[in-house]
């Protein structure tokens, strides 16, 4: 049906087209990822590609970077046509790749980690170490990191400058077309805009940008032109000003977006959980919090503030040195998780792949296994019809959408993973819920069904702690919003609160902070959405 | 071809079958035992089957005496690994109607019903100890490369030596026992082990085929042929080189064919129901064999001392 | 604040990209020209002024520091000190596990030398050095493999079958030092290169591969032993065995030949891009061949390096000739596989040095020699070989957990 | 409409609400397999599950032995006949095997590199501990027996406590008590093994039972091999415990944010094995009449062999994956097919012709199954 369309903005500017792809099919047993993709990207633009999960995104780069051989279909870059699966033709080509996951080996250093398989070579065969530590030096400035860490082993780093010394890796070579999946997904706004300036510099160098995210607001500032991909067809090609948020969205999902707008009356003050000067050294101290019954409490902060600390020390992963927490009226000692969950806490952590999903594992071993004493008989024989019949319950109640029960969660998508890891959390409808980024990497459709599940949670009377870095979503979920900075609460502000409110509180409040474009389009983005 | 169809794998003409199970197969202390227990089937009608496992493991050996069962052989006879662990199914091979025996090394609480002896501990153990001591004049510290911790034959030698030595030679001394396993580079590694930690060593025993070449080894890698001299239970052929160079004083040893042999001649009696006599003269190259009805044993007779003079006169 | 940042700015903090838009900033603006800047009902409309776009970076080629902002301490002070405390010299010889090995075997050595009159006697650190050789020969190819987090288990196969080859072909053939050390190096590297294929292309789990390969070469070198030990084997190969032809200078060739090749792999695994990239393979392999990395090619020259040196690790266990019996190698692979793991390799792959390898081969064997010279009971051997590893790994575990815990 | 040729768009959109019937676990790469209902898909689906399904496969290998050595036997190609008494047999040296094979899973499916190298020095030392009850101190078997096992899993805690608690490579900490235990087990009984009158008597508890019908089979297969497959299989299969193993095994972080006690389960699973050893102890003293101090390490030692069974029957050395059938279905494939060329082959033959088999089986088994997996899909 848009094949029209594809085509016709496919032939605007063959002179200036830098890489063409065209009939890409690929089936993965059982699933037929993309169908036939045409699919080009300019010099000089960044062509972003937005689709619910699954979509077929991720393969799609995959072939085009030769990660993945294409069953059809062809990739030309400048003219020339790549050997498929082979991912050295495509680094030759000048096709430089960011993967969702950051792809850096630990033991290395972040200057080897950028140069890897292209290192700088001294007298043709030793690495010249001298010379790569002065390039990577200039590259980490670039992306706002500190020279010195070239040397830094690169497992020393936390996720997020890991991810962007995954992007350094992705300047380091002569690069044509450049290829981002989900950068921005574990990056705080801050590092976003810095990723955007450089993005618009490699732009003006005449460097071609496929650029993926979930986050509809970054395509306002960064798109020059968007493709819509669903259930791995092409279902528009348009210039990015000639589409709204809105309008995307409903092309990825494929019908109309309803009215979403969330209006809740504040809940009594009936306090499920309690915090009194919470503590840990190093990171967080000081906090005062309290979640009333049937409440939805946001926590924002920048990387470093300690709101993921705190989250953590109250599921008692990372428990906290000082400061009493009182949860249902007892006074708890929150060493570890086991007292967290006696006490009725429960947490979705933030990382899905590495803390959230057993992917090798069925649908019903992922929800089962947080509840085992609840699904089993005195603690020690598995109750197997009850677990299938909690873990299909929850398949029909919370649509995750997967053959059934016995389905290994590594073959679903990222947003219907994270709901089976959401899954597990509500299955003992706990008084207090710690969401740590809910929807991180989750596509339009599976967010507003996340969030709507969070949201009837709450009116059935838990208490629910959100902590994100997504500000609208936060305005959308939380009925109080809780701002930390440097390891403090630096404020709290009602429902309804803006966004340039929370991000100054959050950044520090001496000097005020010009709301960054992305700000600016957030703001505009909510506008819109909630005046159809 | 078809392997059960008379001969059922063996080799020999008629007669019983006589199934021999070693310790472990390929080292030629059991290969010339082979060849000895083959020249005696064909000599005395009889057939031979010789079947060992890769590491001298007493389970290992343990299925194969089962295979051996199954084959329905006449008379099986095994040098156990593990002399405790050999009763059970020696017992399920007397009830299956197969004579059970011991050869090489005896399973003294089960069921067979003669072993075959080469020598005994003390005539092995005087003829070690006085090897040694003639090279150092009756005194001094010597120690033993031993190989498994818990061989059997190996550990009552041990004893006898140090009974021995005591006795008759109150100025040596046994100071160390160490054990190398059948390993003769380590056996080697060892023995300059023990030189190092007494410089006043004078002698060195290697208590099995591995060790006894390992320790010559040793001394003359050292440099300390003629100050320090060894012996030990080798095969000729491995001992020879040492033999000619000095550094080892002479290898202790049976007629191994021999007693392969007589294996298989014991084997022919007990399953044709004959009494052993007293004195049994079994072939011409046979000395006289002693029989001991009371340990229900045969004995080869004294050890072979072998020297660099009559080394060559064995091809093992 | 961090030291060696140049410059007026803080460019290590992300606040700096943020507030880098401000209007009369030092930075290079750039008109990116973008179609979104002239829209209307569009995204760009809503995204308020085009000022807040092209507020940009300096352009690629200029590597101006960032233009100034605020003095907050930002979270990437911390990480600037993380970066100095944590810095890797690509120099430094030993580190981590290394250094607790060899801080234990400076100290072993100290107790031993004062404890015993024979310890450092020439003779006995020829013995422990020629008895270290061809582990740590074998060792270094280990190293090499377990890096890539594979491992070879058949070690002990491949050292019987190159043992009988090379035994029977200068005892039976009368072949020469040369040509049995040729014949016995492409022997081993023929045998590591079917482990290496069947990793690198029939992607078999390393240790289903070599414990299958251990048992067939196995069985091929007893084929070739025909029932036999090979004993009379002449010295040919003397220059690497145990005895007076194997010394120069009192120090035995092997163990010359264990550390030149271990400076020659120390070397390759630090310098040499595939070298590196053996810790890239072992860290993610796929991620791996994504950055270019020829996985396959890393992974089957591992398992042909490992065969080659097991080739001369032959030829130094053969040495001085002698007897070559069926179980030759017996238990190497453990042998080999303990010394690497205790020099701090990691098997789980990515990370790890020869150097360790060599001071875990040697702590063992100084072990062993040792409870003889004490002249203690010689079947306490393995328990203080046990105990020695738990501590050495202990400390390093404990080292590893205070730096983290700081 | 797209060109797709690859049957019908609903097939198309696996994701999709499927309704198929419920599959078991490890089947999910078969969900789409076309036709799957006309009798062509079934056959191809059987196959596919053979293919990809270690279980299946090496149980059709097994059938295939049978059937091809009764051919041989049949045909006068065998020394001796391969028939059901010696298979019972053979049964007896399969039941330690096994039963350290299921040591060897509960470990390495425990994960971060779980393996277990000292499981042959602790049946030396926990069968030395048992002949000295029984024969020094007189204890009665009923007494001496589960002192035995308790001793085993103590031993096997120590190396749990070395690897879940401190935090050594199961390898490194395993190789280390190996080299302990089975040091200790030859200084404590003075290298002499203990074979005294108590310890013989204790062979009966190993003797054959007389079964209507069937020939007499080893008794450690009913007393002690069945009870410790049936337990472990229910104990992995049907408990809490064993979700928490399959769990910590397949991502530790994740387990630990799911208020799994990792570090407890693990030390579990070594003790669990250290219990398994001391079984196998108490089978091997039995069998054998004397307690050895080398049991478990003379020769190959019983670690590797326990540790080939396992990787032989599907238990992934990364963790998290592994089955009980798996491990004895390896177990009988090994001892029946050792046990066959025996008969096969003259002479020391065999013994050498079983590393071959044993080698090429191991290779080619899992090579086919690898290859098969990429071809006809699967989740790796
Ligand atoms: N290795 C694989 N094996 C089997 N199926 C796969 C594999 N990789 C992807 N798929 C399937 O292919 C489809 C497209 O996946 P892809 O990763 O391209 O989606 P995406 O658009 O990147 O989604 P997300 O936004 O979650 O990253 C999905 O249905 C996914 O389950
Ligand atoms: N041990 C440490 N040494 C130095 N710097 C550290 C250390 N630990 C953390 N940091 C720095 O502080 C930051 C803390 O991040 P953390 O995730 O703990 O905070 P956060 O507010 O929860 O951030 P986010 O919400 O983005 O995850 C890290 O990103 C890192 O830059
Ligand atoms: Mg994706
Ligand atoms: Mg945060």
């Amino acid at each position: 049906m848009t094949r029209a369309e594809t085509s016709q903005t496919s032939e605007i500017s063959e002179t200036a087209t830098l890489l063409v792809s065209r009939g890409v099919r690929k089936r993965y047993s059982g699933v037929q990822a993309l169908r036939g993709v045409d699919f080009d990207v300019h010099a000089g633009e960044v062509h972003a590609l937005v689709g619910e999960n699954g979509a077929g995104k991720s393969t799609l780069i995959k072939i085009v970077s030769g990660a993945e051989a294409a069953d059809a279909g062809t990739v030309d870059v400048g003219g020339r046509r790549l050997t498929p699966g082979d991912t050295n033709a495509a680094l030759a080509a000048g096709i430089a790749t960011v993967y969702q996951e950051p792809q850096l080996f630990g033991e290395l250093t972040v200057a080897e980690n950028i140069f890897l398989g292209r290192e700088l070579r001294r007298g043709g065969r030793l690495i010249d170490w001298g010379a790569q530590r002065a390039r990577v030096g200039a590259l980490l400035e670039r992306l706002g990191l500190d020279p010195v860490l070239a040397d830094v082993r690169a497992a020393d780093l936390p996720v997020a400058e890991q991810q962007l010394v995954s992007i350094a890796k992705a300047f380091a070579h002569d690069v044509r077309v450049l290829i981002l999946d989900e950068p921005s997904a574990i990056l705080t706004d801050q590092e976003v805009q810095t990723l955007f300036r450089v993005i618009d510099s490699v732009k003006a160098e005449g460097v071609g940008v496929i650029y993926i995210s979930h986050r509809l607001d970054e395509l306002v500032v960064v798109a020059d032109r968007v493709t819509v991909l669903r259930d791995g067809e092409v279902v528009a090609t348009r210039p990015a000003r000639e589409l709204t948020v809105r309008q995307t969205a409903e092309l990825m999902t494929g019908h109309a977006l309803e009215e979403r707008r969330v209006s809740r009356d504040a809940p009594a003050s009936d306090p499920v959980l309690e915090a009194r000067g919470l503590g840990a050294a190093g990171s967080f101290h000081d906090v005062d919090l309290v979640l009333n019954r049937g409440e939805v409490v946001g926590l924002y902060g920048l990387v470093g503030s300690g709101v993921n600390e705190v989250a953590r020390a109250l599921y008692g992963i990372d428990p906290a040195d000082t400061g009493t927490v009182t949860v249902g009226g007892r006074v708890r000692r929150l060493r570890g998780t086991r007292d967290a969950v006696r006490a009725g806490v429960a947490m979705l952590p933030a990382n899905r792949k590495v803390q959230g999903v057993f992917a090798s594992k069925s649908i019903g071993f992922n929800i089962s296994i947080g509840h085992l004493r609840l699904l089993s008989r005195f603690g020690v024989a598995m109750d197997r019809r009850r677990e299938k019949v909690v873990a299909a319950d929850f398949l029909r109640r919370i649509a995750i959408k997967a053959p059934g029960v016995h389905s290994l969660v590594g073959t679903l998508s990222g947003g219907n993973q994270q709901k089976v890891v959401l899954a597990r959390s509500l299955v003992e409808r706990p008084d207090v819920l710690v969401l740590e980024e809910p929807t991180q990497g989750v596509d339009v459709g599976a967010k507003d069904e996340i969030h709507d599940i969070v949201l009837s949670l709450a009116d059935q009377g838990s208490a629910v702690l959100v902590v994100s870095s997504d500000l609208a979503e936060l305005q959308r979920l939380a009925d109080r919003v809780l701002v930390m900075r440097e390891g403090r609460p630096a404020g709290e502000f009602p429902r309804g609160a803006s966004q340039a409110d929370l991000l100054s509180a959050a950044a520090g409040g001496d000097d005020e902070e010009a709301p960054t474009s992305l700000d600016e389009a957030r703001a505009a983005i909510t506008e819109e959405v909630n005046q159809p | 071809s078809k392997k059960n169809d008379g001969l059922g794998g063996s080799s020999g003409g008629d007669g019983p079958k006589v199934a021999f199970v070693p310790k472990v197969q390929g080292i030629p202390y059991f290969e010339a035992m082979n060849k000895g227990g083959k020249q005696a089937a064909k000599d005395l009608g009889a057939q031979w089957i010789y079947k060992g496992p890769t590491t001298a493991d007493p389970g290992a050996q343990t299925d194969i005496v089962k295979s051996l069962l199954q084959q329905r052989v006449d008379v099986l006879a095994v040098a156990p690994n593990d002399p405790d662990s050999m009763p059970p199914i020696l017992r399920d091979a007397k009830d299956q109607g197969v004579h059970p025996m011991t050869s090489d090394t005896d399973a003294p609480n089960s069921t067979r019903e003669v072993f075959v002896n080469q020598a005994t501990p003390k005539g092995i153990s005087k003829a070690l100890t006085d090897t040694l001591m003639k090279e150092t004049d009756g005194k001094g510290k010597y120690a033993i490369v031993s190989c498994g911790q818990t061989a059997e034959n190996l550990n009552s030698w041990i004893k006898e030596q140090k009974k021995y030595t005591a006795e008759k030679y109150p100025d040596a001394k046994i100071v160390d026992i160490v054990y190398a396993g059948e390993d003769e580079a380590k056996a080697v590694s060892m023995a300059k082990d023990l030189m190092n930690a007494h410089p006043d060593l004078k002698g060195l025993v290697g208590e099995c085929t591995t060790s006894a070449p390992g320790v010559a080894k040793a001394v003359r890698e050292a440099g300390k042929t003629g100050k320090i001299a060894t012996t030990g239970v080798g095969t000729p052929k491995s001992m020879k080189p040492y033999l000619e160079d000095g550094s080892s004083a002479g290898a202790v040893l049976w007629d191994v064919q021999a007693l392969g042999y007589l294996t298989v001649w014991a084997g022919k009696q007990v399953s044709e129901g004959k009494p052993f006599k007293r004195t049994n003269r079994v072939s011409d190259k046979l000395p006289a064999v002693k029989y001991f009805p009371e340990r229900k044993e045969l004995l080869l007779g004294e050890p072979l001392r072998i020297t660099k003079d009559n080394a060559d006169d064995y091809d093992y | 604040m961090t030291p060696t940042t140049a410059g007026p700015g803080e460019p290590g903090d992300p606040a700096t990209a943020a507030d880098s838009g401000a209007p009369g900033d030092t930075g290079t603006p750039v008109d990116t020209g973008t179609p979104a800047d002239t829209g209307a009902a569009s995204w760009a409309a809503t995204t308020g002024t085009a000022a807040s776009r092209t507020a940009t970076a300096p352009t690629v080629t200029a590597n101006t520091p960032a233009p100034p902002v605020r003095s907050r301490p930002g979270p990437f002070d911390r990480l600037g000190r993380l970066a100095h405390s944590k810095r890797l010299g690509p120099l430094r010889l030993v580190e981590g596990q290394e250094a607790v090995l060899a801080a234990l075997l400076v100290a072993l050595w100290l107790v031993l030398g004062l404890s015993t009159d024979t310890f450092f006697a020439a003779s006995n650190l020829q013995n422990i050095l020629f008895t270290v050789a061809p582990v740590a020969i074998a060792g270094i190819g280990m190293t090499a493999v377990i890096v890539t987090a594979g491992i070879d288990v058949s070690v002990g196969g491949t050292l019987a079958v190159v043992g009988v080859v090379v035994a029977r072909l200068v005892r039976d053939a009368g072949v020469g030092l040369i040509p049995a050390i040729a014949v016995a190096v492409v022997t081993g590297a023929a045998l590591g290169l079917v482990n290496g294929l069947l990793v690198a292309y029939g992607r078999l789990h390393p240790i289903i591969v070599t414990f299958g390969t251990l048992n067939v070469f196995r069985f091929v070198a007893l084929e070739i032993f025909d029932s036999k030990q090979i004993s009379g084997v002449p010295g040919t190969l003397g220059l690497l065995g145990g005895g007076e032809s194997g010394l120069s200078l009192g120090v035995p060739h092997a163990a010359v030949l264990a550390l030149v090749l271990a400076a020659g792999a120390w070397t390759y695994m630090r310098y040499v891009p595939t070298g590196r990239h053996l810790y890239a393979v072992g860290g993610d392999a796929v991620a791996a061949r994504l950055a270019g990395v020829r996985v396959e090619r890393r992974q089957i020259s591992v398992y042909v390096l490992v065969g080659l040196l097991v080739g001369l690790a032959a030829c130094v266990r053969i040495g001085s000739g002698g007897l070559v019996g069926q179980d030759i190698g017996t238990g190497f692979e453990l042998e080999v596989i303990a010394a690497v793991v205790i020099g701090g390799t990691s098997i789980l792959g990515g990370r790890g040095s020869v150097v360790g390898t060599l001071l875990g081969a040697l702590l063992v064997s100084t072990v062993t020699s040792a409870v003889t010279l004490l002249n203690w009971q010689n079947e306490l051997t393995q328990l203080f070989i046990g105990v020695f590893i738990v501590a050495a790994v202990g400390a390093d575990l404990l080292r590893e957990r205070r730096r983290r815990s700081l | 409409m797209t060109t797709s040729t690859h049957g019908t768009p609903a097939e198309e959109t696996g994701t999709g609400t499927g309704t198929g019937p419920e599959q078991g676990p490890g089947q999910g790469d078969l969900k789409d397999a076309p036709g799957r209902t006309s009798p062509g898909g079934r056959l191809r689906r059987a196959l596919t599950l053979l293919l990809t399904e270690r279980v299946v496969l090496l149980a059709a290998l097994l059938v295939v032995l049978l059937v091809w050595m009764k051919v041989l036997d049949t045909g006068g190609y065998l020394l001796a006949p391969y028939d059901l008494p010696y298979l019972a047999s053979a049964l007896e040296t399969m039941v330690p095997l096994c039963i350290l094979g299921l040591a060897e899973l509960l470990v390495m499916v425990s994960g971060r590199g779980g393996i277990d190298l000292s499981v042959g020095a602790m049946v030396s030392l926990t069968g030395m501990a048992f002949g000295y009850t029984v024969s020094e101190w007189g204890w009665s078997p009923l007494l001496a027996v589960p002192a035995t096992l308790a001793a085993g899993a103590l031993l096997g805690a120590v190396n749990g406590f070395l690897v879940a608690r401190l935090g050594f490579p199961a390898l490194i900490a395993t190789l280390a008590t190996y080299y302990a235990y089975s040091s200790i087990s030859l200084v404590a009984s003075g290298n002499r093994p203990v074979s005294t009158a108590p310890v013989r008597d204790l062979h009966s508890m190993t003797s054959r039972v007389s079964l209507p019908g069937l020939p007499d089979v080893p008794m450690q297969v009913f007393t002690f091999l069945l009870p410790c497959a049936v337990l472990v299989w229910l104990l992995v299969d049907r408990t809490t415990f064993g979700r928490k193993l399959y769990g910590v095994g397949t991502n530790d972080v994740a387990a630990r944010f799911a208020d799994v006690p990792v570090a407890s389960v693990r030390l579990r699973a070594f003790t669990l094995s250290g219990l398994l050893s001391a079984v196998v102890a108490v089978v091997t003293v039995g069998q054998f009449a004397s307690a050895r101090p080398d049991a478990g390490t003379v020769g190959n030692g019983m670690a590797l062999p326990a540790i080939t069974i396992a990787v032989l029957g599907g238990v992934a050395i990364t963790g998290g994956i592994g089955r009980v059938g798996g491990v004895v279905v390896a177990a009988l494939l090994v001892a029946w097919l050792n046990a066959g060329i025996l008969l096969a082959f003259e002479g020391s033959e065999g013994s050498r012709v079983q590393l071959l088999a044993l080698g090429v089986l191991l290779v080619c088994s899992a090579l086919l199954n690898s290859v098969t997996a990429r071809r006809l899909g699967g989740l790796r």
